[in-house]
């Protein structure tokens, strides 16, 4: 692949400096405090007086070049050239007076960006590839969010959730979408059917072997050939296997199934950060919309929206008012699938007799 | 009269403070028996090399496989006789303490007369199982002990891969936080388990424990594989009376430092009266003085016991009570100390039937036990090989919320039977409405 | 060993009934509440209005018949014939009239019992066999104990505590005396000697090897007799090998150290359930006064004494104040072998910013 | 114009509703570009059987061995020809943003005509590790897009078994939370390990993730590596105007309900001025109003934010600021997802000096990861097997109590260089002293 003619890269890791708003610049590590004047927009004051508006607005992450544009038209037109971008893909444009806000956001949305996701709003949700691009995806993480996104459009505009709620999807159970208070997830059901013609030549088995937290897969020779076994009783059907060994197939349009975790917490606010964990699962993985999944999601955000108390996050909630009343609230059934049997399960058990009845 | 004692200078040292001195005791038992007189000298060796020096062996009564823990000394001389030849059997009877440990001076005294015969004179009571351990016999004289003592009516505890002596606490006999009949749950399971107890064949050792309430005087959540901890269904029960009484005497900082901020979920407010929420029927409520309130949010309590130990009998445990009951409490071989974790989160204890639901759980249990564990494996390691979900399955209990802290938080399980799952349970909660 | 003419066991587990107080008998399950009109003594009212006083005692445990005899004496003249026992080895003696309370504790204390125990002081520390009576012991708990105790005496005497101390000691890892606030343990800190002639004819190596925690040791042929061999890497001192395996000396006069461990908490009240935690090892077994345990003993109760809020058990304190403060108020060194490595370790790791500075 | 679509009547129904559409996106390029018309008819496939249909591969750019993630598609016909072959190499470019995600208009433009002419015109606005997924490229395209690309001063993240990509957030640029400059730690390190993340070489995947404070937008611990998270020493600062502004708006009930009761330490009270303990170097007020304050125990703040958070500007981080470091969070391959635990509880980040210590710390921890680390083991996977005192040790950091929740529950350690251990610790604090 290196011919000699070919450009040498420029190895450099660019500083964020001439991209900062400058009202960043001028401000750095020097902010007072802020508010919010109305969902979607964030107002900072520094400790010189100086200001900042900021108006979020989402958008679909994977976007293609016109929308990019038409936000750059709109930051050059309404804003001040600048855009930055959140963790979960919404488009931030900064202004410096507080006139320049109603105009900006008229225009974001009339392009059709909604303008929100701040404070005690659902943020856009945090999610990955998917059939467009990964090469071992169980769903289709956009198309999921999308669909998600559109039933919860409201509540990303307004900001009427007892803390921030932050929402996650991911396309296989390696979950790149990260842990979150309500995280949808493809939970395979079944052990991958192994293709056994392409084992020998496309994986190298003792790597294979490794990657299987059970150790469940071991070689064998299948019609003569070097290839793989799985121990079925052992098998958790993670699709670990499938990376390192494509034939390995896991995916399975009926049997790759969605399941929903709830309470994941990364801040440090209140509570130490916890994982989030199993609430339902066996869901059908029903493109284009989803409409099981997204049932289960608005059930448990609106039983959250209407129990719990000012600033507490779905974890917090849960943790006050017990297990038990969640299942009960939101109706769900809690299954043998939810008691942990995994490395230090047993933390997950009730050791004492603090119980609510 | 015994004969001369061994120079004993380091066990001196502890018939020294004020603390009651085991080592006095010994040293009066060794004025009348050359066997305690042995036995010091024997322990003195002990103390001046830092070393223990009893051997196991066997050694037991007629028609018991267990219940006696025999010793033999391994302090020789160079023909490989006793140095201490009037102490070199030193073995234990492990006798069964009835429930609460409750005796008259009579049964005490006939032990005493019982142990000067045929014993050492030494009695410890209780072991840590709660045995009264009658220690130091001859091998010759155990038989004869332990048949006067079973004419007593006592039996022989639990020693080996058994089941072992249980222990209650004091419960409904004295304290008015128990939820159950401590010492009638014990009784029954004890008698269930008497074959188990006296002929080990278990995997490993098996305890039961019994607490009338969440304090667990016994502490059984950490070394039962049974425990048996007394609880309540309904609302904190309340003495206006009583909680005025106690208001006037620690005032408002106590109360609010030292019960409302202590309980573990919040559910204490302090409530003008007018504002308790009676309506609401899972809320109590104690009476401070003639306008405050002290108001409970049951839906909330955890049943900690914290309000009700601070403030004794203006809050009482409720009046549906009954038993949670946790598996799998043991020490840390070896996969390190297991608390018991909650298979039942509540059951009745009220009627026969009630008791005899729980001899029949016990009985599952141990079954399950027998069959599965692997030798030298206790319940609780057992469980977590397995898995609580097929253990509670194995013995037909029905999973529940209030097993768990938290669902799990990791994807490695197969869920490929949940609509089956879901299925039962909604066809067993129909079942349950209809 | 049995002999035809040999007397069959009555093979039954007695009721109390007979054994009961008559006013626990007459008001079982009828109590009402309770309060303790001087350290030592509880005070019971039923709910008809019956009263019973309880004096509370401390005793060696391993009691001679006299002393037993003693008590038994005791308890027909001043109380009324009847004795318990509590889980700690103190005796209880129960009147039904207030005035006898006096008198009975003045013939106890008189007779050296004692008389404390209750509510928040320290009781009797529970503990186990020791050289008097263990194959596996690596020190006495009995002298420990007594030696502790004579030093604890006030606090067993006096409600000075924030609540009440559990202290336990046990004589080898294994840990019969149980959780505790406090409890004192022998550690280990060389692997097994192995008396190689005596494996063959005394161990069953297949039972040993399954014992061993971390798999350290193995079946070896030593001197062309079958053995063990002990990989010390690997070896954690635990001498679980040592009870099915008498020639695994791991007893030592010098190597068996004491550690003391602290937190431990049975009760539900208020937090769950806890095990105890590593706070101080390497200290040394030195009878007959172990005159460095109780140094450390009593360094951590007087500093829960001064610095705990009441009703704080141990463990709540701690829980309050951090183990940093722990370990600096107390002047105890944290060192590397407190940091959990054993499995499930990573629960008790700091996966947060939740720090005190 | 492009070429005719394939029908799409699965993804058509993602056009609906109201959030905006990637599958609108998708078509507004297809009408330019047959490549995405038969990326379209690919995505069609996939909903309609439920199955993806990339497979993976080797593409890269000239000198660099990862940042291209290849992809190939494997829906072909009879023949074993593509049947979108359009579409049928369709890889992604993996291009670092700026340290909290920053541009000006001309950037992006400039990036959206560079993948107009060499790409799909499908850019992801950012990957979850923080990337500009420039999505959609013919492998001959490549080189050219990244040669354009990295012109601009943009250059390739990670892939593969390297360091990857990191992110920081907004922080010191606009954030009053902020208690280092994030995006200067962001830059240096990644700077530091460039070689690294472009030849992967690694046993697997390295993650380095930077937040300004405890709130941890970046969700850091959870997701990298190594965590750099700010926070401070010294006391919460305050700011009696705008603490009496808050108060004036929200009122006792939010103060008491929302910031006293939700303190994790119970570190807030509220006192009467005149009450504040002032002669406590530990203990700092915000004003309510007149005569009442917020006091907060600094001793006993375990800097979790949340109190700041609610009352932004009345109460602030202190002034001694720096952050903490915690090593091995990563998802749940293979032994269950891992949240970082700390290992330095406090670094000062002010001087150009102190963030050269967190570079070196990093590159000691790569170091060691690099030598110690199995292959796809991850550095919290690492931790987990060796121990964190040994992980420790090999990187020359001391033990410190902040690491732990609580001291160790079990004996299973070998502790017979117990004295060294407490010399050693002896020495350093005379020395510190001294
Ligand atoms: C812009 C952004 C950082 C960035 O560089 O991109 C950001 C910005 C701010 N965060 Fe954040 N957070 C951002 C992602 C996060 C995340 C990560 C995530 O979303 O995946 C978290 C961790 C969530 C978790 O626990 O899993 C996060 C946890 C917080 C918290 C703690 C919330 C809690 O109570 O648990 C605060 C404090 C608060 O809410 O006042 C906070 C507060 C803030 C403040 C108020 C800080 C400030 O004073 O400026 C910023 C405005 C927030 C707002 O939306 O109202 N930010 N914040 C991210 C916006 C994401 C979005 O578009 O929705
Ligand atoms: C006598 C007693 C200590 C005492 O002085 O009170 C005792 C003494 C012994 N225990 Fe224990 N244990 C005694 C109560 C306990 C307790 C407390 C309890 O029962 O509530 C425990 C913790 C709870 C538990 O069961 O886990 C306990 C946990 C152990 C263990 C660890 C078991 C584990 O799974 O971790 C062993 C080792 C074993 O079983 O192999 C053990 C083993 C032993 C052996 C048999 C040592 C051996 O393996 O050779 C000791 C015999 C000593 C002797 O010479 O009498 N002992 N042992 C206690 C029994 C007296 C009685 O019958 O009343
Ligand atoms: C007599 C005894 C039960 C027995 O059947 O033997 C007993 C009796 C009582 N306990 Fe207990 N507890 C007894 C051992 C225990 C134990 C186990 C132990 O000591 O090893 C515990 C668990 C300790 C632990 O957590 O490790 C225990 C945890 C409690 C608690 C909870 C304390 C806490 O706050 O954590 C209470 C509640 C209280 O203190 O008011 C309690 C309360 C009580 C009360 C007040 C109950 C009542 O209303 O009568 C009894 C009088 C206590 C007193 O000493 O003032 N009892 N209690 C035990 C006396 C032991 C002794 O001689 O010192
Ligand atoms: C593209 C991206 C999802 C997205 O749409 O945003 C992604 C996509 C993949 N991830 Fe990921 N991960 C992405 C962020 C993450 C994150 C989040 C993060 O970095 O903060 C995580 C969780 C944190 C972590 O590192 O653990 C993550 C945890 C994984 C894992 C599990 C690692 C583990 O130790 O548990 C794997 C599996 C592996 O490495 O073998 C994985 C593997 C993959 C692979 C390479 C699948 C594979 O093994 O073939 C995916 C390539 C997809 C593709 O076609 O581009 N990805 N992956 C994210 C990277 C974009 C970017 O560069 O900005
Ligand atoms: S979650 Fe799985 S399928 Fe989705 S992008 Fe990540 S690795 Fe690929
Ligand atoms: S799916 Fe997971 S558990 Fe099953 S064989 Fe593959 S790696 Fe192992
Ligand atoms: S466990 Fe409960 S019922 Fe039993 S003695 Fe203790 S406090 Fe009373
Ligand atoms: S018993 Fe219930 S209300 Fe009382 S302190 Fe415990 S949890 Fe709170
Ligand atoms: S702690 Fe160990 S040495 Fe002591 S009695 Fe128990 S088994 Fe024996
Ligand atoms: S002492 Fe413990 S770790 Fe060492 S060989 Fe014996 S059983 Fe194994
Ligand atoms: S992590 Fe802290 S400093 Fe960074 S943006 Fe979030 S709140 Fe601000
Ligand atoms: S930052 Fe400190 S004082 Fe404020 S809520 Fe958190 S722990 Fe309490």
């Amino acid at each position: 692949m290196a011919q000699p003619q070919m450009r040498k890269p420029v190895e450099y890791f660019l500083d964020n400096k001439k991209f900062l708003h400058p009202k960043f610049a001028a401000n750095y590590g020097n902010w007072k405090y802020h508010d919010r004047p109305r969902p979607g927009v964030l107002h900072h004051v520094s400790k010189t007086g100086d200001e900042v508006w900021t108006v979020r607005c989402g958008t679909q992450r994977q976007m293609d070049i016109y929308t990019i544009r038409t936000l750059c038209d709109i930051a050059d037109q309404y804003g001040e050239g600048y855009i930055r971008f959140t963790i979960r893909s919404n488009a931030e444009i900064m202004v410096s007076e507080e006139k320049k806000v109603a105009p900006l956001i008229e225009a974001l949305e009339k392009a059709g960006f909604p303008v929100g996701g701040t404070g005690n709003s659902v943020s856009m949700v945090a999610h990955t590839q998917g059939w467009l691009h990964c090469d071992i995806p169980g769903t289709d993480a956009s198309g999921v969010v999308k669909a998600m996104m559109d039933e919860l459009f409201e509540e990303f505009k307004n900001e009427q959730m007892p803390n921030r709620v932050r929402l996650s999807t991911s396309c296989c159970e390696i979950n790149c979408g990260g842990q979150a208070d309500i995280a949808v997830v493809i939970q395979h059901t079944k052990p991958p059917k192994i293709n056994h013609d392409l084992v020998a030549n496309v994986c190298e088995r003792p790597a294979v072997v490794a990657r299987c937290p059970v150790a469940a897969i071991r070689p064998a020779l299948v019609n003569g050939k070097p290839s793989l076994e799985v121990d079925e009783k052992k098998c958790v059907c993670c699709g670990a296997c499938y990376p390192p060994c494509p034939p390995m197939q896991i995916n399975d349009p009926e049997h790759s199934k969605i399941a929903i975790w709830v309470g994941g917490k990364n801040s440090n606010a209140r509570s130490k950060p916890t994982f989030h964990k199993l609430v339902a699962a066996g869901l059908p993985n029903n493109p284009p919309r989803w409409p099981e999944v997204n049932a289960v999601v608005k059930k448990i955000l609106m039983t959250y929206k209407e129990d719990a108390r000012p600033w507490e996050r779905m974890a917090d909630w849960i943790e006050r008012i017990g297990w038990p009343r969640f299942f009960e609230k939101t109706g769900l059934p809690f299954t043998k699938y939810m008691i942990d049997d995994w490395r230090g399960g047993r933390y997950n058990l009730n050791a004492s007799t603090h119980i609510r009845f | 009269m015994a004969k001369q004692p061994h120079p004993t200078p380091m066990l001196d040292e502890l018939e020294k403070g004020p603390w009651p001195s085991f080592i006095t005791g010994l040293k009066r038992l060794a004025k009348e028996k050359d066997y305690v007189v042995d036995l010091l000298g024997h322990l003195e060796h002990s103390y001046e090399t830092r070393k223990g020096y009893w051997k196991g062996g066997t050694v037991g009564v007629f028609g018991y496989g267990g219940g006696v823990i025999p010793r033999f000394t391994e302090i020789k001389d160079e023909k490989g006789e006793p140095r201490f030849k009037d102490a070199a059997e030193f073995h234990t009877l492990r006798v069964m303490p009835p429930p609460g440990m409750h005796y008259d001076t009579a049964t005490l005294r006939k032990f005493c007369d019982i142990w000067e015969k045929y014993g050492s004179g030494l009695i410890a009571l209780h072991g840590q199982s709660g045995d009264i351990m009658f220690q130091g016999c001859t091998t010759e004289n155990v038989q004869k002990a332990f048949d006067e003592i079973n004419e007593m009516g006592f039996d022989l505890g639990g020693a080996g891969p058994a089941v072992r002596t249980a222990m209650s606490c004091v419960g409904a006999a004295r304290c008015e936080q128990s939820c159950y009949d401590e010492a009638k749950a014990h009784h029954k399971i004890i008698n269930n388990f008497l074959d188990d107890i006296h002929r080990p064949a278990l995997p490993y050792k098996f305890k039961f424990k019994f607490s009338g309430c969440p304090n667990d005087c016994m502490n059984s959540i950490q070394r039962a594989d049974m425990a048996v901890i007394g609880t309540w269904r309904d609302n904190i029960q309340t003495d206006d009376e009583l909680g005025k009484k106690w208001f006037a005497k620690h005032g408002m900082n106590e109360l609010v430092n030292d019960v409302v901020a202590m309980c573990p979920t919040r559910a204490l407010q302090i409530k003008d009266a007018k504002d308790v929420r009676r309506d609401n029927p899972y809320i109590s409520a104690v009476a401070l003085n003639d306008t405050q309130c002290l108001e409970i949010d049951n839906k909330d309590c955890v049943r900690c016991m914290h309000c009700i130990n601070v403030m004794t009998g203006a809050l009482a445990p409720g009046k549906d009570k009954g038993a949670t009951i946790l598996v799998g409490g043991k020490s840390h071989l070896k996969i390190g100390a297991l608390m018991g974790t909650v298979i039942v989160p509540f059951m009745k204890l009220e009627t026969e039937e009630d008791f005899d639901k729980l001899v029949e759980l016990a009985q599952n249990i141990v079954d399950f036990f027998a069959e599965n564990a692997l030798e030298h494996e206790r319940a609780g390691e057992m469980i977590e090989r397995i898995g609580l979900a097929n253990f509670l399955e194995g013995i037909g209990l029905d999973v529940d919320p209030n097993m768990v802290n938290n669902p799990r938080m990791n994807p490695y399980v197969r869920t490929d039977g949940w609509d089956e799952e879901v299925a039962k349970i909604n066809a067993k909660k129909q079942a349950a409405a209809a």
